[in-house]
């Protein structure tokens, strides 16, 4: 039996997935890159093996995408990250046909082929203002978890309006909104509408079809995606680890290359 | 990461003759400092698609191309200083950087009174008698020289006029006629203009010879571009890049018809015997519109790295195809053979725009007739902070190909003289993804039962 | 729309909700077509009793749909055009008159012309210079651009038809020149908001009917007391400005806009079409030589300041006669024509001792705020 | 005759109280979300520095970003033109002000006292305070620190974006590529000087120059920016409270061209109420 690692070392997060030559997926860890992308690649993929039960000696190849992969030994083979993601994504949902995929950085938006190959793509141009990396900031000024943001946006009545994209003064003005009295609801509301807005816009350019599928940390932000359902007018699923795709691409596809 | 590495990639180009190419740049660049030693008449010209270069060159007048210089400039790292004093100046830092390199350096020459400053890039640019200017696909290039008379007060600007009908209305009868008629007309002023300036009779018999050697270069450049339909590539854009000078800049130079004739040579050599450009030819990709100048190399790493030979490129740069010779045999008058020239080029695809039900039929018509002669898997296009108006329609062509060839496009932002908005890494992950897009795509054309 | 709303009244209420009245005329069973910036000569419209409507932006609207077609670095007011055509504000148009004024209005119209079809589509090519033969060209487009609204109308445009059409919309000219007037004395009878709604109303109907509107408006604003307090005189010049929140914002910031020399403003009125014998001479003179837009090379004077003089002379009449404090130079960024002329406006309006404030700004609502104080600001700097 | 200035900035809010010739009380504070209700305190505390009673106070001016509802100002007036004035009491043979705050940077041209141009930057936050807060926050350095620490790079780090977010992640790479704190904070500042420059001689650079602001206290910026002009620059004692100083100059102006009964009606309708910080007009 063959083990195979897949990791994707993002900016803001780290994780890895260990299969075997079945595809079956036996192991994953997620942690905080915090800024030392070898450091976090080595510890996640160890955490990886450990609940695995496997040594790195277990290992016939190890796959890697993500921000840090240039800053990885060779042992880690680099793969291309949209590859990465729209295999993981199949390999969760088989009918998935549109990825959308939220990181730290950026958005992606990929057609997928029904063998989970990336049929056409768009990448958004590096703006915080379309990235996950915008509701950490937020989320930080209203003090919520991210993860709360979802459904504190749900009770919005009057979305805010703001008045930049710069995701460091969208960070100032929603100090202002709080000092105003903006309820937080609406301060998130408004944020959701801009940065759903941004993504559909890539969505439609591509023609989605079904399924329609949301990844990255932001895909368990129930609100923002409700916000997409309605900006692209058809409904999205999430996978229950919609940060594990990139990883388990990046292993499928290093297992290719082992067989 | 050393960004000078990273940054800049020269390209090994593949073609001897495309190493013999540069002899032409410092040509134009000793020719200008020498008549600049001898006090001939400078004339700053925009590229005018043959327009203007032949009239002036005619009287007498030595042409320079700011654009040119500017992309120089940007080549040796000089324009910074330049882009800044424009900056300074008020010019919004969103205009043609082209331009913003040329107000700043026109700057520096009137504050050094007009003597070219101490270490101007490639000896500057002398302060010229007249400049010609053209409001072909640009608003920058009539706009820059008119703004330029902050620093070069009293140069007189001559602006050449030429039609840009919409499709539909380029085919409107009699239309066509009038357009080319209108350009006549203005030819004919423009040579009394600038007979007045350089006191000079225009000599029509030498401005014909200059013509008949023109179109001989002309013709085979196009030449040279038919001959890269054949799989594999004989030539790739890296070093189309390199012979366009002679043919765009001085076609009327005996020198420049026989380079041509060696470029012709050695590609139809490799077509004859199937030498591809690249050793192992797996995707054929077509480039629009301007390159990243200090990175061409770029598109070596992706010939090696994924058999992807840059086919075909840059519309706006290559020689025109030739005319019909209904259009073409049979006028004497030189003003109008260049008028129908000029025309021509920035028309030649207007029928395939019609064709596909597309606007404009500059820029992107071109692209699609290409997909189809060049057998093309893909688009790389590259918008430009530095030439917007070549950029607006970049998106709509690669929607075009998409639609109605089933050709994708990538789009790799990058700029000819901001050297920093070219992000090399990018570029290679976005075209590394890109090659799964164009296997998937070939499907469709296969399915759809297409050519290619 | 409220039949019994008069004047300014009408005037807010048709800015209000744009495309509204349009669309009511349509359902009357008159024709509208849509046209691109002040060059289309829309006295051919009217002379087939076609509505005439100015397509504009939305700075309140986010650029999306946009996206996949013109890239970020257009001029952004073309971009908001497209972009709300796209979302359907102008899907009821009978035709379409793109022009190419500079590059964007072109690329947007030849695109705009591939998504979004109506029944007739013209592209009106307009040549750079004022050249004679430039003008006899142009001369030859209209008339093209004549014959094919005939073909699409199915009738021809009888001359004194055309001529009546001119001699409205000279009408139009002049009254929107009182308006102007009306401007002249301090504090102005008309703010600059109201100004907006009001050329922004009469774009969008009929001449006959915005005629009607503007004699009401002017017969409400002249028995007027000063409505408004003193403030420092305001001049804009450059890109134009299409959202009253814009003009607000600089009112409220302790200046009042007294004279605009934009596209909506004194561009498209400033000049009667002379009527000539063959009517399209004048129409073609009037618009390649007399609507001011930077995109008209306009080659005047041996030297810099000559050159200047002439080009610009009429900004320093409007300083003088509109009593003017200080310039707006206002640049929608990515705006060549405005941004290539913006310094050498500067040099020529502070030679007149006249203080200049230049602003590239992103064309959104959502941005102005962040202008509040550089608007006081100036105000203050031209006080002290 | 005492008068007072209060500057409430988007990120600092700085109060001044002075009489006819010298500056007798100056408070500064973070004016953060939750700060912002104490621009009522801040004032209290300038007071109680040269136990004045607010009564005493003949004329207060509002400036910065917050000026517009400061229920306890007789008088707003931009921090541009405050700036100006801050300054050229302090110096006045200077002729252009470089002002590097917390959300914006702008420069102010001054001609025999009057402000004759400016020029402000502010769509995004390369250039200014928040930049190098932000960064601070990343490579685990104190705001104060940045200066100091950079002036001991050799080799400053080339770093490609100035958009924030995206040279925060930079640094990391940088980080982790191994290249020192020093080198990159120094590039940085490198990068932002150059950035403040180009905008500020938009408006020609003449000396002498000043530079006011947040900025002005990060010697790395101030050096680096040094090296762009070519010559060095004047900075205040206090590079924070030139515009409330100016406002509080523009505010004895006003004291002494009113007559007292005008005064005591501006007094009474002046309320020593919380700020409601927020200008409604720029919700819209």
């Amino acid at each position: 039996m063959e083990y195979i690692a897949g990791l994707d070392v993002g900016s803001a997060f780290s994780k890895a997935v260990i299969v075997d030559s079945d595809w079956s997926l036996l192991a994953f860890d997620v942690r905080p890159t915090s800024g030392n992308f070898v450091l976090a690649a080595d510890l996640v993929m160890r955490e990886a093996l450990h609940k695995a039960g496997l040594s790195k000696e277990d290992l016939s190849n190890i796959g890697a995408c993500g921000l840090g992969v240039p800053f990885l030994s060779p042992a880690f083979k680099k793969i291309n990250d949209l590859s990465c993601h729209s295999r993981g994504t199949h390999y969760l949902l088989q009918s998935a046909r549109t990825l959308i995929e939220v990181g730290n950085q950026s958005a992606r938006v990929m057609k997928m082929t029904p063998k989970g190959k990336v049929a056409d793509s768009v990448v958004s141009d590096k703006c915080a203002a379309g990235s996950g990396r915008i509701l950490h900031i937020i989320a930080k000024v209203l003090n919520v978890n991210v993860e709360e943001l979802g459904e504190l946006s749900a009770k919005s009545v009057r979305p805010a309006k703001f008045t930049t994209n710069c995701a460091v003064f969208l960070e100032t003005e929603a100090i202002s909104r709080v000092a105003e009295g903006t309820p937080k609801e609406d301060i998130i509301a408004g944020l959701h509408k801009s940065i759903a807005a941004k993504i559909a816009a890539m969505v439609l350019r591509l023609r989605v079809e079904p399924d329609c599928v949301m990844t990255g940390g932001i895909a368990l932000n129930g609100g923002l995606v409700a916000m997409m359902e309605k900006e692209i007018g058809q409904s999205i699923r999430v996978p229950e680890q919609p940060l594990l795709t990139g990883a388990i691409g990046a292993a499928l596809i290093a297992a290719e290359k082992v067989n | 990461m050393e960004k000078e590495a990273v940054k800049t990639l020269k390209s090994a180009k593949t073609l001897n003759t495309a190493r013999e190419a540069g002899y032409f740049g410092k040509k134009m660049l000793m020719g200008a400092i020498k008549a600049q030693e001898e006090g001939r008449m400078i004339g700053w010209s925009m590229v005018t698609w043959w327009q203007g270069d032949f009239i002036a060159k005619a009287l007498g007048i030595h042409l320079v191309y700011p654009e040119n210089y500017g992309a120089f400039c940007a080549s040796v790292r000089k324009a910074e200083p330049y882009l800044e004093l424009a900056d300074s100046e008020g010019f919004p830092n969103t205009l043609c950087g082209y331009a913003r390199n040329c107000l700043g350096f026109a700057k520096s020459l009137k504050d050094n009174d007009y003597v070219i400053p101490e270490g101007a890039p490639g000896g500057g640019l002398a302060k010229p008698a007249v400049m010609i200017a053209s409001g072909t696909a640009c608003d920058a290039r009539y706009k820059w020289f008119q703004s330029l008379g902050r620093y070069l007060d009293d140069v007189p600007v001559w602006t050449l006029e030429l039609p840009q009908p919409g499709v539909k209305e380029y085919f409107l009868e009699g239309n066509k006629e009038k357009n080319v008629q209108f350009v006549v007309k203005e030819l004919r002023e423009f040579v009394s203009f600038l007979e007045n300036l350089t006191q000079k009779k225009m000599d029509y018999d030498k401005l014909s010879e200059m013509l008949d050697q023109a179109f001989k270069t002309l013709r085979l450049a196009h030449e040279v571009d038919l001959l890269r339909k054949a799989v594999p590539s004989p030539m790739v854009s890296q070093d189309f890049w390199s012979v366009m000078l002679p043919h765009l800049y001085l076609p009327d130079d005996p020198e420049a018809y026989a380079f041509y004739q060696r470029v012709y040579e050695e590609v139809k050599h490799k077509v004859d015997n199937k030498i591809g450009a690249i050793p192992n030819e797996k995707y054929r990709v077509m480039f629009s519109e301007l390159p990243p100048w200090h990175s061409v190399g770029f598109f070596d790493e992706l010939a090696q790295r994924f058999g992807i030979a840059m086919v075909i490129e840059s519309w706006n740069y290559h020689a025109p195809t030739p005319m019909p010779e209904e259009e073409i045999g049979g006028i004497s008058d030189p003003l109008e053979i260049i008028a129908r020239l000029t025309y021509h080029k920035g028309r030649e695809h207007n029928h395939v725009a019609r064709e596909f039900d597309t606007s404009p039929g500059y820029f992107n018509a071109a692209y699609l007739q290409w997909a189809q002669d060049y057998r093309a898997d893909g688009l790389i296009a590259h918008p430009l902070m530095s030439c917007r108006p070549a950029t607006y329609t970049l998106m709509e062509t690669r929607n075009r190909l998409e639609e109605k060839l089933k050709v994708p496009g990538v789009i790799v932002p990058g700029d000819i003289v901001d050297l920093r908005v070219f992000n090399i890494d990018e570029g290679f992950s976005k075209v590394e993804a890109f090659i799964e897009t164009m296997d998937h795509y070939r499907e469709l054309r296969k399915q759809a039962g297409m050519a290619w | 729309m409220d039949a019994n709303k008069k004047g300014l009244a009408k005037a807010n209420e048709i800015y209000n909700s744009r495309g509204a009245y349009a669309r009511e005329v349509k359902k009357q069973g008159k024709r509208v077509f849509g046209y691109f910036c002040c060059y289309p000569p829309i006295e051919l419209l009217s002379a087939l009793d076609i509505v005439p409507v100015r397509i504009l932006g939305d700075m309140d609207e986010p650029i999306t749909l946009a996206d996949n077609c013109l890239p970020p670095v257009m001029c952004i007011f073309c971009r908001s055009a497209f972009d709300i055509g796209m979302k359907g504000q102008y899907d009821y148009f009978d035709g379409f008159v793109g022009a190419h004024a500079c590059d964007g209005a072109e690329r947007t119209s030849f695109i705009w012309s591939n998504y979004i079809k109506s029944p007739c589509n013209f592209h009106l090519d307009i040549p750079h210079t004022t050249h004679n033969s430039a003008v006899d060209f142009f001369k030859e487009q209209i008339e093209y651009f004549k014959a094919e609204l005939e073909k699409s109308a199915g009738e021809e445009i009888k001359p004194e038809a055309l001529r009546k059409a001119i001699s409205d919309h000279n009408h139009q000219r002049a009254l929107v020149r009182q308006l102007y007037e009306l401007r002249k004395p301090d504090p102005p009878l008309l703010t600059g908001t109201e100004m907006l709604k009001i050329l922004i109303a009469i774009m969008g109907m009929s001449v006959a009917e915005g005629n009607l509107l503007l004699t009401e408006v002017i017969g409400e604003v002249k028995t007027r007391e000063n409505v408004q307090e003193k403030k420092r005189r305001l001049m804009i010049w450059g890109s134009l400005i299409d959202n009253a929140v814009f003009t607000e914002l600089i009112e409220s910031s302790g200046l009042n806009i007294v004279i605009e020399d934009t596209a909506i403003g004194t561009r498209p009125f400033w000049h009667d079409i002379v009527e000539t014998e063959d009517p399209l001479q004048g129409v073609a003179e009037h618009y390649l030589k007399e609507v001011l837009c930077p995109r008209t090379f306009r080659d005047s004077g041996s030297n810099y300041a000559q050159d200047s003089d002439s080009r610009f002379g009429y900004l320093r009449d409007f300083a003088k006669y509109w009593k003017v404090d200080g310039v707006f130079a206002n640049i929608i960024r990515n705006c060549d024509v405005h941004g290539y002329e913006a310094p050498v406006v500067k040099d020529y309006l502070t030679d007149l001792g006249l203080p200049v404030i230049m602003i590239e700004q992103d064309y959104s609502t959502t941005s102005l705020a962040s202008l509040r104080t550089r608007f006081q600001a100036f105000a203050e700097t031209i006080g002290s | 005759m005492f008068v007072a200035g209060i500057d409430i900035g988007s990120t600092i809010t700085k109060i001044v109280i002075k009489n006819e010739t010298e500056i007798l009380s100056t408070v500064i504070t973070r004016t953060g979300a939750e700060h912002r209700r104490m621009a009522l305190q801040v004032m209290t505390d300038a007071l109680a520095n040269c136990d004045l009673s607010f009564e005493s106070l003949e004329c207060i001016v509002a400036t910065g970003y917050g000026r517009i509802n400061v229920p306890f100002a007789d008088q707003q007036v931009t921090e541009i033109t405050c700036h100006m004035r801050g300054v050229h009491w302090l110096f006045p043979t200077v002729r252009t002000i470089i002002d590097v705050g917390g959300q914006d940077s702008k420069g102010i041209k001054v001609k025999d006292g009057r402000q004759v141009d400016f020029i402000m930057n502010d769509k995004c936050a390369a250039g200014t305070g928040r930049f190098f807060e932000v960064i601070g926050d990343v490579l685990g350095v104190k705001l104060e620190e940045i200066g100091p620490i950079s002036l001991r790079s050799e080799k400053p780090a080339d770093i490609s974006s100035l958009c924030t977010i995206f040279a925060e992640q930079e640094a990391l790479l940088r980080l982790s590529e191994g290249t020192s704190v020093e080198d990159i904070l120094a590039g940085l500042l490198k990068a932002n000087a150059a950035r403040i420059h180009a905008m500020v001689s938009k408006i020609r650079i003449e000396k002498d120059v000043a530079m006011t602001g947040g900025g002005a206290k990060n010697i790395g910026l101030v050096k680096a920016l040094e090296q762009k002009i070519g010559f060095p620059m004047v900075l205040p004692p206090e590079p924070l409270i030139t515009g409330a100083l100016g406002a509080a100059l523009i505010a004895g102006e006003t004291a002494r061209s009113l007559r007292t009964e005008e005064l005591r009606a501006k007094k009474e309708k002046r309320r020593l109420e919380a700020v409601t910080f927020f200008d409604k007009d720029s919700v819209r």
